[in-house]
């Protein structure tokens, strides 16, 4: 819809742009209908369904508050994986990122080559890489560290390359002008201005990885989306309405870090 | 030594910014470029440290043609060039001594920098930037807490203390006022003379550029249509370059587009 | 048949160094349909293994069985509970061998297939359902695909030609649920959880009306990699099947075993059979 | 480590910032330390591991390519879950994004009140979700839709708040001092500035979407993800290995539709 | 009618810009502000206009508090009072064109600015603003395309477009070359005579202040330290405004920081 269209100047302009846009409305258009055809997209049946909703809220209530002490262990159990994690893949994912980004990649083979590998990360999903970690190291929290680790690297790679690519080019070209190495461009030019970005992700995948019941589950290391899952399937609503609570609780607590630490960095 | 020979500039929009541009700048000159908004001059000084790649046509400097060097190389070519830029480009949420303190890293070991570790010598000599531009006060803090003529002379302050042996200084007058103004065109003249650092500056104001330049290239459309010593510039020069200007009707009294007011 | 066990002589070394030596058992925990509240109290159970073997005992808990068979055949586990169908999967690939199986109160250490349908569905035999919308619960499940199928098959129907259309709830309780708030006119389940759910008063037989119920399926087994030494084999075999007499407590927490009785592998051809007759192909998975 | 220190300035800087890094510094290792405990962190273990690696990645080669074919409906299928998931999300996802943004919500309240609700919209995992719009409209790709479009419009309106937050305000100031409305000022002002980061954001949470296997497997609405899943749990990893690099295929068409997008619009 | 009463701005980092500034400012005047680098001349225009919230004091325009008002009063204030940015703020994502036309938003329907729809009557007086300006060539590239003083321009010409009753302009001609500078201000001075409109402008350009302003205002570290009719302005109160400026060793026969050069 904002797309610039610097190369379209006088009045030839109107007619063929407008047919531009007609077109791409009308193909998104028919994307949209198709898939709501292939997904049953239905707002009566979800109007019907209201009731069954309330229904479903209402075993939620009240809150089981009781089993709160019992969540403390799986708790922390599961943000010290998500602390190495995403700090794993923190580190795998600057090197790739930088590589990645279009503006700083010292090579065009080399941005294509982590492209490729940052998608691959993301393509493998969580818990083709909690197998493999499981049969190297058996069952517990490590493989889930390291399967969290690798996937969120592909993830973070990739914002943190995007993010590369929106900065004001400005100080950066300042900062090689003065000669200094490329390296140094990025610690004193790149690095302040994507902080607030890297913040962002960082802890939104932090958090990400503490709901990670799927994989967690899978090689066995518990914690809280694990305690989660049972509870659901147990039918003990009561239960798993505390256990979001305490969910809802972390995830407060680091949005209100992180939007302090970036508000002091901002 | 800067041998700039048959240089094209033609922007991805299809803009010809320069236009067959051939100018040789000797060490220790002094050298101003006027011309009207547009003419090409940021993008002629930026073509000079490698900031913009050249369509056509050449850029040397001291020998070493820009462009062709990369890596370690055009690093220490670069590390020779300072820039200050009409803009600015300050890193915005840096600290101004940091930002000052960046015209220092291609002369700080690798390790160090990325630890933000300077040596006291630069951390001194950094200070000693900020003063000459009045600054020294707002060293601790952020860059983007400075009003418009502050900022400016961070800029400016980060290529002085790069000491370099070509300064490439872009409008480094727009948000200045007069005082200030003469202050830096006096450092530039200073670390001219004294230091034997070649200047290249452009710059709006012709009466500081007069009394300042010892050379004058006047540019329009790309292309260079006036290369004299200053002492050789007339009024009619002037006129040419920014086109038009004869014909406004407040050129009086033998000065350039100026009012008498009152005296005390 | 394709018995498991025989054909696993590749990965039979002699007990290493390592086993010989052994100073943890690894213990995975996969809360297949019906345990998940013991797996929740299992730490008497820990305390009376440990103090029969001698030796520590870790357990894992895990959601998934995919992960814990790779674990034994990476020999990062010893002992695990597996669901009857995975315990096939990790004889074949894990070298897993079942040596105890659960023993309900009701005297049973075995459980059923169910199919149920709405009651105003009008379905009232297999033969019913057919045109109709049909939920199963997951594709690798014993109780909820692989004997259901085979009880359609053995009457005529085929599910990919013969309902309306097929799905997978992914949950026994997703299945009972869909069928109750009429989301799907029938689909299949296994007696264990429906009599749960039931007992919670999640659903209620009268509305969840159960058309048929399968042969008995072996229940889930406790299983040890076949190589690990003999004696500690035997020891653990001895622990469990005499946990009912030594530590009662230990079997607590879990409310519906009153013991374990001894397994063999070949309790569970049923289900390599079952498998076969719907060309699941186990030997493809490798 | 990039912390702007404004407020100190002269010789007492040198001292006081040196202790407070350090501090900070101790305070962050010893987290590490501690959670490396907590999680059986072992490089050693992990590398006497790499046999049992090479293992499970001979399994899956060569992959089974004869199944491609069957995997066209459920990769299409996943697709149109996620455009619709997605879709609705971002269309949820702008309002709540636009009040949470501190430097453009109208007031701090409904700022309090947007992040609340992001968080919990967070915090309730997507099976949740998935188990009360089963209850609701009945198994199908329909709940799918529902439990994808809430809890990515958590995410996405965390990240257009923050992506809002880190504008150039230059711009945004202008175009109030021209007395426009605040709508205008977001469409002229802070749109074309935050466009390159919705489309990163946007088009990277329909691919997770695409992958996410365990809602729609538990509503019963299929998918690639799921077909993944199952391939896994009968151990058939040659299947696995060809479902991946369909993944594989998908992720990579989509970051070069994005890529290209958004070096049109940077 | 501007009336600033007891006017104090404290930057949060405790910097004390502006500090009790009384100004009253009739319909229609032209004024000039004038002070150094760093005197709070783009806080005080910022307050007229409630970009910046003051510490302590009152803005009044037309009769109308400033910073009182919010919601649609505000922006209808605001409508009437067009600003020029030092740092020009364009968006620059935008074409030159959709940037001015972003001064029209205020007088367009919202529904229809939503869809970029803007009437034929505003595209046609975007465009004559540009063309005032000399930009009308450039309308639809990117505003981060175009040189520093063609920025300035479009900055210009989106205030402009505005038709206010008041035009703030922090300093309009940084980037300037002289002729557009002169054409600038000749077109600031047209609007304020032909429509009325009263014009406050801060300038680093004092020969082009002298020639142009009605009335001067000089400001210093947060306090207005001068106010006259440009007619009575003396050279020493422009020393006394800059400081140390007297004490300069060019300031020669009678002209103001500025050397003689040859003539043709
Ligand atoms: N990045 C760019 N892309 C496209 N065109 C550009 C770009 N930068 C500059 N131009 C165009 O090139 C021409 C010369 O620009 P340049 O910035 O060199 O002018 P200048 O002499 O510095 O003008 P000013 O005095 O206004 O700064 C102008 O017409 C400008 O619009
Ligand atoms: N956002 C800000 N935060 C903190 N201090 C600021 C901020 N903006 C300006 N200042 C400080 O307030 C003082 C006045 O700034 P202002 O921008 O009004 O000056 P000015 O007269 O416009 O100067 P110039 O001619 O250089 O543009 C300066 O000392 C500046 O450092
Ligand atoms: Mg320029
Ligand atoms: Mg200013």
């Amino acid at each position: 819809m904002l797309m610039p269209d610097h190369e379209k100047i006088g009045p030839a302009w109107d007619g063929y742009l407008l047919l531009q846009r007609v077109l791409v409305l009308a193909l998104l258009l028919s994307v949209y209908v198709w898939s709501a055809y292939g997904t049953n997209l239905s707002i009566a049946e979800l109007v019907r369904g209201y009731p069954h909703v309330l229904d479903f809220l209402s075993r939620m209530f009240p809150p089981n508050l009781t089993i709160i002490p019992e969540l403390v262990r799986p708790t922390i159990e599961t943000i010290q994986i998500a602390i190495w994690g995403t700090t794993l893949a923190v580190l795998l994912a600057i090197p790739l990122g930088l590589l990645a980004a279009a503006n700083l990649t010292p090579h065009p083979v080399l941005y294509a080559v982590a492209r490729i590998i940052l998608n691959a990360l993301r393509a493998v999903s969580e818990m083709v890489f909690g197998l493999i970690f499981v049969a190297a190291v058996g069952l517990g929290p490590f493989p889930g560290v390291l399967a969290l680790a690798l996937h969120s690297a592909g993830m973070l790679g990739k914002f943190y390359a995007e993010a590369i690519e929106n900065i004001d080019p400005g100080p950066v070209e300042a900062l090689e002008a003065t000669g200094a190495h490329k390296l140094q461009v990025i610690i004193y030019g790149v690095v302040p201005q994507v902080l607030p970005e890297f913040i962002t992700y960082n802890l939104y995948r932090w958090e990400h990885n503490v709901r990670a019941a799927t994989v967690l589950g899978l090689v066995g290391a518990g914690g809280i989306g694990f305690e989660l899952i049972t509870s659901m399937r147990l039918f003990k609503y009561a239960d798993t309405a505390s256990i979001l609570l305490v969910i809802l609780l972390t995830v407060t607590v680091v949005d209100y870090i992180s939007s302090r630490i970036r508000s002091y960095v901002i | 030594m800067i041998r700039i020979t048959g240089l094209y500039k033609e922007y991805p929009n299809g803009v010809q910014a320069l236009c067959d541009v051939n100018l040789e700048i000797g060490n220790g000159e002094f050298v101003v470029l006027l011309g009207p908004s547009g003419a090409g001059k940021s993008t002629l000084l930026r073509c000079i440290n490698g900031l913009v790649r050249p369509t056509a046509g050449q850029v040397e400097v001291n020998g070493v043609q820009v462009g062709a060097e990369n890596g370690s190389n055009l690093r220490k070519l670069r590390r020779q060039i300072g820039m200050i830029f009409q803009q600015f480009n300050l890193v915005k949420r840096l600290r101004v001594l940091d930002n000052v303190l960046c015209g220092r890293l291609a002369y700080t070991p690798l390790w160090s920098s990325c630890f933000r570790f300077f040596s006291r010598r630069d951390v001194e000599l950094a200070k000693s930037c900020l003063e000459r531009v009045g600054l020294i006060d707002k060293a601790y803090q952020r860059a983007d807490q400075l009003s418009g003529g502050q900022q400016q002379r961070v800029g400016i302050a980060r290529a002085l203390v790069q000491q370099p042996a070509v300064l490439l200084a872009d409008e480094p007058l727009a948000s200045l006022d007069p005082r200030s103004s003469r202050t830096v065109m006096e450092t530039l003249r200073e670390i001219n003379c004294q230091d034997h650092i070649t200047v290249i500056v452009s710059l709006h104001d012709v009466d500081l550029a007069m009394e300042f330049a010892r050379r004058v290239v006047g540019i329009r459309e790309g292309s260079v249509i006036m290369d004299k010593p200053v002492s050789q510039v007339t009024r009619k020069d002037l006129e040419y370059v920014y086109d038009g200007m004869a014909t406004e009707p407040s050129i009086n009294s033998g000065t350039y587009g100026r009012t008498e007011y009152a005296h005390a | 048949g394709c018995g498991g066990g025989k054909e696993n002589e590749r990965s039979n070394p002699p007990a290493d160094k390592q086993n010989a030596e052994m100073k943890v058992l690894k213990m995975g925990l996969i809360p297949a349909e019906d345990q998940e509240e013991m797996m929740k109290r299992f730490g008497s159970t820990i305390a009376y293994l440990e103090k029969k073997l001698g030796i520590k005992v870790e357990p894992f808990m895990a959601t998934d069985y995919s992960g814990v068979i790779e674990a034994m055949r990476s020999k990062k586990v010893d002992v695990a509970f597996f669901g009857p169908f995975s315990y096939v999967l990790a004889a074949d690939v894990a070298n897993a061998e079942a040596f105890a199986v659960g023993v309900r109160s009701n005297g049973k250490s075995t459980y059923q297939s169910i199919i149920v349908a709405h009651k105003d569905s009008g379905i009232k035999t297999l033969n019913d359902l057919r045109g109709k919308d049909f939920v199963f619960v997951d594709p690798a499940s014993t109780s909820g695909n692989l004997f259901p199928r085979v009880m359609l098959k053995k009457a005529g129907i085929d599910p990919e030609k013969d309902f309306k259309s097929v799905t997978y709830a992914g949950g026994h309780d997703a299945v009972e649920l869909a069928i109750k708030n009429k989301k799907v006119p029938a689909g299949a389940d296994n007696d264990i959880t429906y009599e749960k759910m039931v007992k919670e008063g999640l659903i209620s037989p009268e509305e969840n009306i159960i058309i048929a119920k399968s042969d008995p399926i072996p229940g889930s087994p406790i299983v040890y990699r076949k190589d690990l030494p003999e004696d500690l084999k035997q020891k653990i075999k001895q622990a469990f099947l005499n946990m009912h007499n030594e530590d009662p407590q230990a079997l607590s927490g879990y409310g519906e075993i009153i013991r374990y009785d001894e397994a063999r592998d070949s309790d569970y051809n049923i289900i390599r059979e079952t498998a076969k007759i719907l060309n699941l192909d186990l030997k493809k998975m490798k």
